[in-house]
């Protein structure tokens, strides 16, 4: 059942149970992301200190890919470098955008493989990204260096 | 008139959907329930599409040829058959590419009204501004609602609406202060894409022409599903799109009282909508085509043409029937699965074959993905009317449509879906 | 690259084209000369758009279930390939219902970004009001001037334009007067319907440039005959309609340049592209889904996917050298025949395939009549390009038109035809 | 050759022939009418005496069919009681309108009939009945009963 695969035990525990959910002050930049077909809606804040993510706090309401993705990208990025949590981005967006073709990498994307078998659903991809868009957002917003 | 209700033999209707035939998800059959956003095409449309521009196809009304002629017929004739069908004159139907564009039409053209008012008196009834109302309602889909947003920004007129009860029905008990001597224009739908909703025309309609407004209705979702006589609705402007009703994409339809038409300004200018044309300033053609600028949609209408007599022959009187036994078969089914809820009329009492509804604790998107998983094609999101979602509380839904096509089966397979859904996201 | 000129197969192209076999007037051959007012359409065409709809039919963009997404590949799939054909990317190719939408389109939107300015800094560089001026010529379609006609006239602006000279090019001797540091907008065909005209694009392009006005290509006759790359020749904007160019009905092309098109407000409204929707106010999505209101021309787009493929395996490059070999034939052809005046370029120089011309004594109208009497259609009239026929000193003209499917039997044909019509009315 | 039918001698005769052209003084009632597809127009004046079509001058351009229509017009009308031309201007559309199934009387439209063959071309019968409404519009401002 290809249902499984899109959604792994992971996914469905980080739904569950996001992690770093709920808006936190203080924050130096804060995005609202909107999925125009769906209504699904994220708020992302982030503090950044120095070259460094310091902090990324989220709410909104949508679907378990887009709370569970976001959920994910808290673990992965927060106390990193900016560079390095670009990398990341980069890794995550190449993934989503892959149909199912593209091998993601565990040493880079952590819990964030799990989302390989969502590329699969083209109308989904958004959703899995519509966190990480708002972090992307906040972070130019805040002034952080995308590369 | 006796009522032919003879059920549908909807297997030999099938036969005449090849899509319907195909399976989805590694085999499974498909159960399409999205005919609310767009309906699938029997042959017998493709093939009168195909047959035009395999055999008569050239520029309509344009041309002098043998082919030119074929053609302008072809279109002409569909404009008729098209018009008959909904009870009206074929000069009051407009071609428009959606109903989308058809609404758009009617805004922009009363905006245009103001820029020429003082030139052409007839245009004045069109005319607003500060100080006129446009009236709809709060479970507009979209494209009945931000062409009205817009007009009233570009204008300086100022937009009203009407509530939804909590049951998913117009809230009606103030339609004397909502649309007063200050409102141009009452826009409101026929019946709910998401609800179902059916809305009472009569009212509306007779306070809005108490008061000297425009009545346009959003006919999108009841056209295709039941027999609709605009001229014995009493309605100034309708809209519907041929998609829907087994026809063509890139198609929609306008219907204006032919006086209506004759005085109001173009909208879309261009070629086939003049009269005379100098560098200096152009006059415009009498309706319809003064609403058809350049190349129309002519094999389209053609395919249309071929909808409208196929939906005949079927009977739109049956159609109805039919799509309310599976209406009330999947209200009746849901209602004994717990933990969900319908968002519109859970009874079928002036209802049409839109169920929408949310399953506490999964979020529409992802029950839509198990329904998939099983062949069963649904709608997510907000269907075009997030307002309407926002009123009743909900940030999305999800939607099972129904059509000729669909049966009793398809309604079974749906509920078995639902309770998987349920069943997989682990909830009670 | 090597220019690959072998001539085209005419016959096995014309077996694709079923209409070409047909016969009209008791039993004539068909020969079909009005393909600048239509093309015709080639079996893989047809064939594509039908296989859409019986196989992986249904709303795109909005659904998530399987069809729909196959629907929404489909689609875009063949956004990405029309963009690719005139050399821009996938993102900047808006779909629209015909060229005339596309034009009309962008003058609204400059109309609408006078209204939201203040709101929209972005807007701003399109807002035009009294002192700003519109330039067209005088060899424009009505749909690249009605359109600008009516902005004016709607903004305050002023409308101005280049004359035509007496062989039918466009008069440029004085640019820097006409295209001033008022001017916003500089609006021009590529390719003239009537005379064949090819307008020299970069002059245009670099004054319009200089003095920070848009520039506004029509496309329309130049896109379906021969290689155009949007993005070479600079333009901000243009349009080209499928029909012309072997594709289905109800579907016109704009491109606008990205960072143009993301600052430009919207036209039509209502589902599908917005970002979101209150009762008491919207947002917008980004281009292109910001100018596609309403369900899409989903199988159309996919029709004129496959019309693309069709003409790049042919060879944009060997279409063009084959209405050129067809073009030059039929204007040596003409000037032989006493008594007749072509209307445009007498040469083959820096022209296409449209030949226009009228016959000494006899009324346009007479002579199509006389030619569709032999099998030979053609269009009479003013091919919406009154204003040019004024300024030429005819009320109208007769027009043949070349494609890829015609051949020299064609035009030897219509040649004859010419003289019989000479005949028939009894003129020297 | 069904191009006979259509271009009969009577037409090319009233053609090249026309009968009453040129505009003339006084008149009640003047209409300009076109034909948007091709350009042809028309200019037709009307002098009513009491009920009766007293004189119909015209101007224009166009091709065979609407000058020949126009010619014929003037020798249907002129000289006759208003409602005696609007049964022969009903008769004439009526002909036109016929897609060469109507038969048409010889006492009523005399010279008109020779239209017979335009009617099957319908593209052409803008052409034919382009006077005519030219006329029936003047009529009409000039005060004249339609019926
Ligand atoms: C030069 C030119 N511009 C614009 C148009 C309008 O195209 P459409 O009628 O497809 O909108 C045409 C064709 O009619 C044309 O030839
Ligand atoms: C009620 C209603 N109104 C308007 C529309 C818009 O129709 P279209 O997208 O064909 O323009 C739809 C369908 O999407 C609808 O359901």
């Amino acid at each position: 059942m290809q249902l499984q695969q899109m959604y792994q035990e992971i996914i469905l525990d980080h739904y569950k149970n996001p992690h770093g959910r709920g808006l936190r002050d203080p924050f130096d930049a804060e995005s609202f992301q909107v999925n125009p077909t769906c209504g699904d809606e994220v708020t992302l804040r982030v503090r950044l200190d120095g070259d460094t993510v310091a902090d990324v706090s989220y709410d909104g309401q949508g679907c378990s890919i887009s709370q569970a993705s976001t959920s994910v990208l808290t673990d992965l990025v927060v106390g990193r470098p900016v560079v390095e949590a670009f990398g990341k981005f980069d890794a995550f967006v190449e993934l989503m955008h892959g149909r199912g073709t593209v091998e993601p990498d565990e040493d880079v994307l952590e819990d964030g493989i799990a989302f390989a078998g969502v590329a699969k659903y083209p109308a989904r991809v958004k959703c899995a990204l519509l966190g990480w868009m708002a972090f992307k957002d906040a972070v130019a917003k805040a002034g952080g260096e995308q590369r | 008139m006796t009522a032919v209700t003879a059920p549908l033999d909807v297997d030999a209707l099938r036969a005449d959907f090849p899509i319907l035939g195909r399976t989805v998800r590694d085999g499974k059959r498909l159960v399409y329930l999205d005919s609310g956003a767009t309906a699938q095409h029997p042959n017998q449309v493709l093939d009168a599409e195909a047959a035009f521009l395999r055999e008569h196809n050239a520029a309509v009304h344009r041309g002098a040829h043998q082919l030119a002629e074929e053609a302008t017929d072809a279109y002409e004739d569909a404009r008729a058959r098209v018009a008959a069908f909904v009870g009206v004159s074929p000069d009051e139907v407009v071609f428009t590419k959606n109903a989308t564009e058809g609404i758009n039409l009617v805004a922009y053209a009363m905006g245009n009204a103001a820029a020429v008012s003082s030139s052409e008196p007839e245009a004045a009834r069109f005319a607003l501004g500060p100080g006129d109302e446009i009236v709809v309602t709060e479970m507009e889909h979209h494209a009945n609602l931000v062409p009205w947003q817009q007009l009233a920004q570009r204008t300086g007129a100022t937009l009203r609406w009407f509530g939804v009860t909590d049951d998913g029905r117009l809230d009606l008990s103030d339609v004397d202060s909502v649309i007063t001597a200050r409102t141009k224009v009452v826009a409101f739908t026929h019946q709910s894409n998401v609800l179902g909703t059916v809305n009472p025309v009569a009212p509306l309609v007779d306070r809005a022409h108490a008061v000297g407004a425009l009545v346009v209705l959003d006919a999108c979702q009841s056209v295709p599903h039941s027999a609709v006589d605009f001229a014995a609705l009493g309605v100034d402007f309708a809209v519907f799109s041929s998609h829907k009703m087994l026809g063509p994409y890139g198609l929609g339809l306008l219907y204006g009282r032919r006086e209506l038409l004759a005085a109001m300004p173009p909208f879309l200018t261009g070629g086939s909508m003049i009269e005379t044309v100098r560098m200096e300033g152009s006059t415009f053609a009498a309706p319809p085509q003064r609403f058809e600028a350049g190349t129309p949609m002519t094999s389209q209408a053609v395919g249309l043409g071929a909808a409208v007599d196929y939906l005949t022959v079927v009977g739109m009187d049956r159609i109805a029937a039919h799509e309310h036994t599976l209406t009330v078969a999947a209200l009746d089914g849901l209602a004994e699965i717990p933990g969900i809820r319908v968002i519109g009329p859970t009874d079928g009492v002036s209802r049409g074959g839109a169920v929408s509804f949310v399953v506490d604790g999964v979020h529409p998107h992802d029950a839509g993905q198990v329904l998939d998983d099983q062949g069963i094609a649904v709608r997510v999101g907000h269907h075009c009317a997030w307002p309407l979602h926002r009123r009743l509380g909900v940030p999305a839904s999800v939607r099972a449509s129904f059509y000729l096509y669909n049966d009793l089966a398809d309604v079974d397979a749906f509920l078995a879906g639902v309770r998987e859904t349920k069943r997989f996201f682990g909830v009670a």
